[in-house]
């Protein structure tokens, strides 16, 4: 049973270039697959799609999200909304603006379980005790009624991770969630991530620029270039050899300290030619977005 | 996104192009006010006073907007005028904007003991209610143009140099300032050429909207009777004359109000078009 | 600990401030040509009796003596005699103090109407026609300042459609039963809304005049902070959750957004204090700001003294009062 | 092989403004804590820790943005640590710095043939023009650019014209601060080919300043490994990777997330 299918998602700026181009994609329950590329290729754009959050100078053109088999996009804004809600959730990029500054965690935590599903405030406390030793943190009482300000960086991603986990969803989006900490802190925040994972068999859409993080944390990953999906493989495929000569300079460009010859290998103007024009061939068949 | 800026430069230019008419009109208006007005601004004449717009009942040819309680012509003084009103726009706004804009620079960049005098400064001058405080150097200076000028000048500085000081401020965190540092540029050097021209588009927004508010000052101080002279026609001279008149002759008050409006309005929407087509950065 | 900090340093500054202020309406006025002791007495005066007279109100000495003199007095609660009137300065200024105080709230609370209202209308529906119709809105409320608004007022209020009083501040034939100069305030107390309405007649155009630009003011700065605050993670991670934009905007993003502006909107109250000199003049309403032009033309050195001083002295005070808003309604402050 | 940089025992405090008494001045807060080490003329030094390690401070006191509150810092055998803005500006042309983030050290208002020559006119070169055209050229960039403002080109052209702008004074030392961190792998990897083979060619010294121990990997020599203000490792830069001593270093290598599914990681 897939968590996700997309299908010929297309999205674009409003009467301006297509920012994604018939996107295919396919998440399994308890998968984790990883969305690649470099900046502008419309990797967050996919996550943002299926959570509702594109820019407003942003629209979309075709195709369809379903999510456990619903049709995301023919749903009426409030159900849809209601929707997203209650089965999918956000892991964001930086831990020090993605908390209200001006609540105390325990809400942040406990919203939407009490808001959008119902939940009673009590049950809603202990649920969020719960999720916060899951996530290793001691004290939950005082971490529960502090304000963002008064805990670390590593802290709050916790309590982010906690929250994203609070109502079982189904599905998450992780956009670059340790591309804003130290290495050391990836490490911790990353397996911390893997194990909710495992336990709670939530399929993660995992949204990053570094192919060392996705080899670590994915099974699957998609290669996008300018909007299009340009490989879809198994991780171990694709570390093995990967299929698109683009993809392909990619990994080679990724610098890896064991071997200090990687890194220093520039996708050559030969490969980006080669997969512009597929782009421009893909844009005349498919007048589509 | 590409789109939405064209639109917004296309409303941009617009702005820009209608408050510049504007005030060109009224710049030509004012040189050649002793030419082209109808009748002579001063001339008194009892028999014709509270004369209604040439369009209405019981109006007399030639006092095209009517005349006042004197029976001197609306239009012709509205034109006068604008010579008073725009001359200390030019000039007031100007000097205030030199003394205001250098402090602030100063201050906001160089910090330290500059900073401090020139802040302590600006507290105490922000303490002063402006209007009064204008109204009293006034009765100090004695009425006339110089003195309206000063006046301005005295108050209006700390305008530019709190503004002007916060930008600086800010400007002088960015790395270009440190790489200018790095590459061997004396401070006076730094601020001068790199920072100013990065203040330089709040610069001339601050201008126009400063000669919009001396246009307002002086008529203000002609409306509490403390401008130039009782007789010399000005807008809030008019004005004054206007509102005591409301009920019998509105016409008194409503052109040169409109005049004035109109004239504030394009000042500084003129500074905020200037910012948008001359800034290499949003274009 | 902070607020304490931002309290006892305010207060120090604010001392060097009015002491500042002090010395230059001091210096200033006391340049002003014109012997305003010959302006008071009838014309048949001698030269004696104007001698006398000027020997009174002290202003035979040197300035730096009359300065000390009048700071000794000020210290002892005294800040002269009214040279026109002859009553003590103190009793004058607080007279009119209330009538300008209602004003200016009255004009406050306006403003915060408009501006919020504008500011969220705005946010809520951005990128569309009526964000545009807005901020067309609020550019020209913001470049056209009270004077000329209240002058656009009178002419469509007092005269084309008269609906509003032009001048004053009550009704004089009316009995006013009251014990302070808090007319709005008292009204309301005794329950006499017939009086409060009158009062509030009077007072709407000249504070809506006032509160104009500041609204304008109120409404972008807000607006600009709640447009940026909406793009911040954590107004995203809400969407996630199902909330929907109304609830958004008013939840997660207006407090954190109107921080930034109370700051601006402090200095920018003060300005609208000192617009109600000429505010009050145009309106003919009686308080400190008519006052204290009758003052200047008729050279009464005292009392400009004084009205100089309390309008100084309640700028400092909106301005600390404003820093000990921040300080509360900023977690990061408070529990520091 | 002389020493271009001596540092002896470096030590910086900056002002602590959240916690500044109501009077007198702001606490000082140690960000550097006594460091020492020299720079090899000709050679390339990796300085790497993570955020808070004092790894910019250094790099901004090295070239004299910052003045030390102890120790002493020689460069070629001056003595420059407490010299003040006007006796270090004849030595400014020596050391230059290529900054993190390109769009705020390159000024929005200049145009890049500006920015490339005003250093120049500032140190009282020669032909000019002459010399703005060969530095684009260097860095690969076309003539044309000159013409352009810094917010029409790319984050890879905009760090390549602060190269330019560092390599026109014709220095004898470089600071690069995380400078490729703002860019995708593959600009990354051009502009770390053009720096190598710039110090290469101009025989620079070089200091790289990155929190990617991958990347100092390549480039350097020799690398120093700061943590809390403090050097826990400086060491040639093989021996380093091959066989880490200090416990921090052996975290921050095992923490890197290699792009080998293989790594035994976690």
């Amino acid at each position: 049973m897939s968590a996700l299918v997309i299908r010929d998602l297309s999205v674009r700026l409003k009467k301006g270039p297509p920012l994604l181009r018939r996107v295919p994609l396919d998440l399994a329950a308890g998968e984790v697959r990883g969305l690649v590329g470099e900046s502008g290729a419309g990797k967050s754009m996919i996550g943002k799609a299926v959570l509702g959050i594109l820019p407003p100078s942003v629209e979309i053109t075709g195709g369809e999200i379903l999510l456990e088999g619903t049709d995301l996009l023919r749903l009426p804004p409030k159900e849809r909304r209601r929707r997203i809600g209650a089965t999918c959730a956000l892991i964001p990029q930086d831990p020090l603006t993605a908390l209200n500054p001006s609540h105390r965690i325990g809400p942040q935590i406990t919203d939407r379980l009490v808001d959008i599903l119902g939940w009673t405030r009590p049950a809603a406390d202990a649920r969020a005790r719960e999720l916060l030793a899951e996530v290793q943190i001691a004290d939950p009482d005082r971490v529960l009624r502090s304000y963002p300000h008064e805990l670390s960086g590593g802290m709050r991603q916790r309590i982010l991770i906690a929250s994203a986990f609070a109502a079982e969803p189904r599905l998450i989006v992780a956009d670059e969630p340790t591309t804003a900490l130290d290495v050391t802190v990836q490490k911790q925040i990353l397996r911390l991530i893997a194990g909710m994972q495992a336990r709670h068999g939530t399929a993660i859409l995992f949204v990053t620029h570094d192919l060392g993080v996705v080899s670590k944390v994915c099974q699957r990953l998609s290669v996008l270039y300018s909007g299009m999906v340009v490989e879809d493989s198994t991780v171990a495929d694709f570390f093995a050899a990967p299929r698109h000569p683009y993809s392909a300079a990619l990994l080679a460009a990724t610098p890896k300290y064991t071997d200090p010859a990687a890194g220093l290998n520039p996708v050559p103007d030969a490969v980006i030619d080669a997969v512009r024009a597929e782009v421009a061939a893909f844009d005349r068949g498919a007048p589509h977005g | 996104m590409l789109d939405g800026r064209s639109q917004v430069r296309r409303r941009a230019g617009l702005r820009l192009w209608l408050s510049a008419g504007w005030l060109g009109a009224l710049a030509l208006a004012a040189l050649l006010a002793p030419w082209i007005a109808p009748k002579d601004p001063l001339a008194q004449d009892l028999f014709l006073g509270r004369l209604p717009p040439v369009w209405m009942a019981g109006s007399e040819p030639g006092y095209w907007l009517g005349t006042d309680s004197l029976g001197r012509d609306v239009l012709s003084r509205i034109l006068h005028g604008a010579r008073v009103a725009l001359l200390v726009a030019l000039v007031a706004g100007t000097i205030t904007c030199l003394i205001g804009a250098t402090l602030g620079l100063l201050a906001g960049f160089l910090r330290g003991w500059v900073d401090m005098v020139i802040s302590r400064l600006i507290d105490i001058w922000m303490a002063f209610p402006p209007v009064l405080f204008s109204i009293l150097l006034i009765a100090v200076l004695g009425p006339g143009l110089m003195s309206i000028i000063i006046a301005i000048v005295v108050i209006d500085w700390t305008r530019f140099a709190r503004v002007v000081r916060a930008e600086a401020m800010a400007q002088g965190a960015m790395d270009y300032v440190a790489s200018a540092r790095v590459a061997g540029r004396g401070r006076l050097g730094t601020m001068v050429r790199e920072v100013l021209p990065n203040v330089l588009p709040t610069i001339v927004v601050l201008l126009t909207l400063e000669m919009g508010i001396a246009v307002i000052v002086e008529a203000i101080l002609s409306f509490v009777n403390l401008s130039i002279s009782t007789d010399d026609p000005t807008w809030g001279g008019m004005i004054s004359e206007g509102r005591t008149s409301i009920h019998q002759a509105w016409w008194v008050l409503v052109f040169p109000l409109v005049t004035l409006f109109l004239t504030v309005l394009s000042f500084s929407q003129l500074g905020e078009g200037l910012k948008d087509r001359f800034d290499p950065v949003l274009r | 600990m902070p607020i304490l900090r931002i309290l006892l340093l305010r207060l120090l500054t604010t001392i060097v401030t009015l002491a500042g202020v002090a010395v230059i309406v001091f210096v200033v006025i006391r340049i002003v040509p014109g012997n305003p002791i010959a302006m008071m007495l009838p014309p048949g005066a001698t030269e004696e009796d104007i001698a006398r007279l000027t020997a009174l109100y002290g202003l035979d000495k040197s300035i730096p003596e009359q300065f000390a003199i009048w700071v000794a007095g000020v210290l002892q609660g005294d800040f002269g005699t009214s040279i026109t009137t002859r009553q003590p300065v103190l009793d004058l200024v607080l007279g009119r103090l209330p009538a300008t105080l209602e004003l200016s709230i009255m004009a406050l609370v306006m403003a915060m109407i408009l501006g919020g209202a504008a500011a969220l209308t705005g946010t809520r529906f951005r990128g569309g026609r009526t964000e545009g119709a807005i901020d067309v809105a609020n550019g020209m409320a913001l470049s056209v300042p009270d004077f000329l608004w209240g002058l656009i007022l009178i002419l469509l209020f007092g005269v084309l459609m008269p609906v509003f009083h032009i001048s004053g501040r009550v009704t004089p034939s009316l009995d006013l039963p009251f014990a302070t100069n808090f007319y709005l305030f008292e009204s309301l107390i005794r329950l006499r809304f017939d009086l409060w309405a009158d009062i509030v007649a009077h007072m709407f155009m000249p504070a809506l005049a006032l509160a104009i630009p500041l609204a304008a003011i109120i409404g972008q700065l807000l607006k600009q902070s709640l447009k940026e605050t909406m793009n911040l993670d954590y107004v995203t991670l809400a969407r996630t959750k199902g909330y929907g934009e109304t609830r958004v905007i008013l939840r997660e993003a207006l407090r954190n957004a109107a921080l930034p502006t109370l700051t601006l909107v402090g200095v920018q109250f003060t300005f609208l204090i000192g617009g109600t000199v000429i505010i009050e003049r145009l309106f003919s309403y009686e308080g400190l700001g008519n006052m204290a032009i009758d003052a200047v033309i008729n050279r009464d050195l005292p009392l400009i003294q004084g009205i100089v001083l309390l309008f100084a002295a309640i700028f400092t005070a909106v301005n600390l009062i404003v820093d000990l808003l921040y300080a509360v309604l900023n977690p990061r402050l408070r529990h520091a | 092989m002389a020493d271009l940089y001596q540092i002896q025992d470096l030590r910086l405090s900056l002002a602590d403004m959240t916690a500044k008494p109501l009077l007198g001045a702001a606490p000082k807060i140690e960000i550097l804590k006594g460091l020492s080490f020299t720079i090899p003329k000709g050679s390339a030094v990796g300085i790497v820790g993570g955020s808070g390690s004092g790894k910019s401070t250094l790099g901004r006191a090295l070239v004299r943005l910052l003045e030390p509150s102890g120790g002493t810092i020689r460069f070629d055998g001056a003595d420059i640590t407490h010299l003040s803005d006007a006796a270090l500006r004849p030595l400014r042309r020596r050391f230059q710095m290529i900054f993190q983030d390109p769009m705020s050290s390159l000024n929005p208002r200049h145009r890049v043939g500006t920015i490339i020559a005003e250093p120049l006119r500032l140190h009282g070169f020669t032909d000019i023009p002459t010399r703005v055209t060969r530095a684009l050229d260097q860095v690969g960039l076309p003539q044309a650019f000159a013409m352009r403002f810094p917010h029409e080109l790319s984050g890879g052209q905009r760090q390549r014209v602060g190269i330019a702008r560092a390599i026109a004074l014709e220095p004898d030392f470089i600071l690069a601060d995380e400078i490729v961190s703002g860019l995708d792998v593959s600009s990354q990897a051009q502009v770390l080919n053009l720096l190598e083979r710039l110090v290469r060619d101009l025989g620079l010294t070089l200091a790289f300043i990155s929190h990617d121990l991958s990347v100092i990997r390549r480039l350097c020599q020799q690398t120093i490994v700061l943590h809390q203000g403090r050097i826990v490792e400086n060491r040639p830069t093989p021996d380093l990777f091959a066989d880490p001593l200090a416990d921090y270093t052996q975290e921050l290598l095992s923490a890197i997330p290699l792009p080998d599914p293989a790594q035994p990681w976690g």
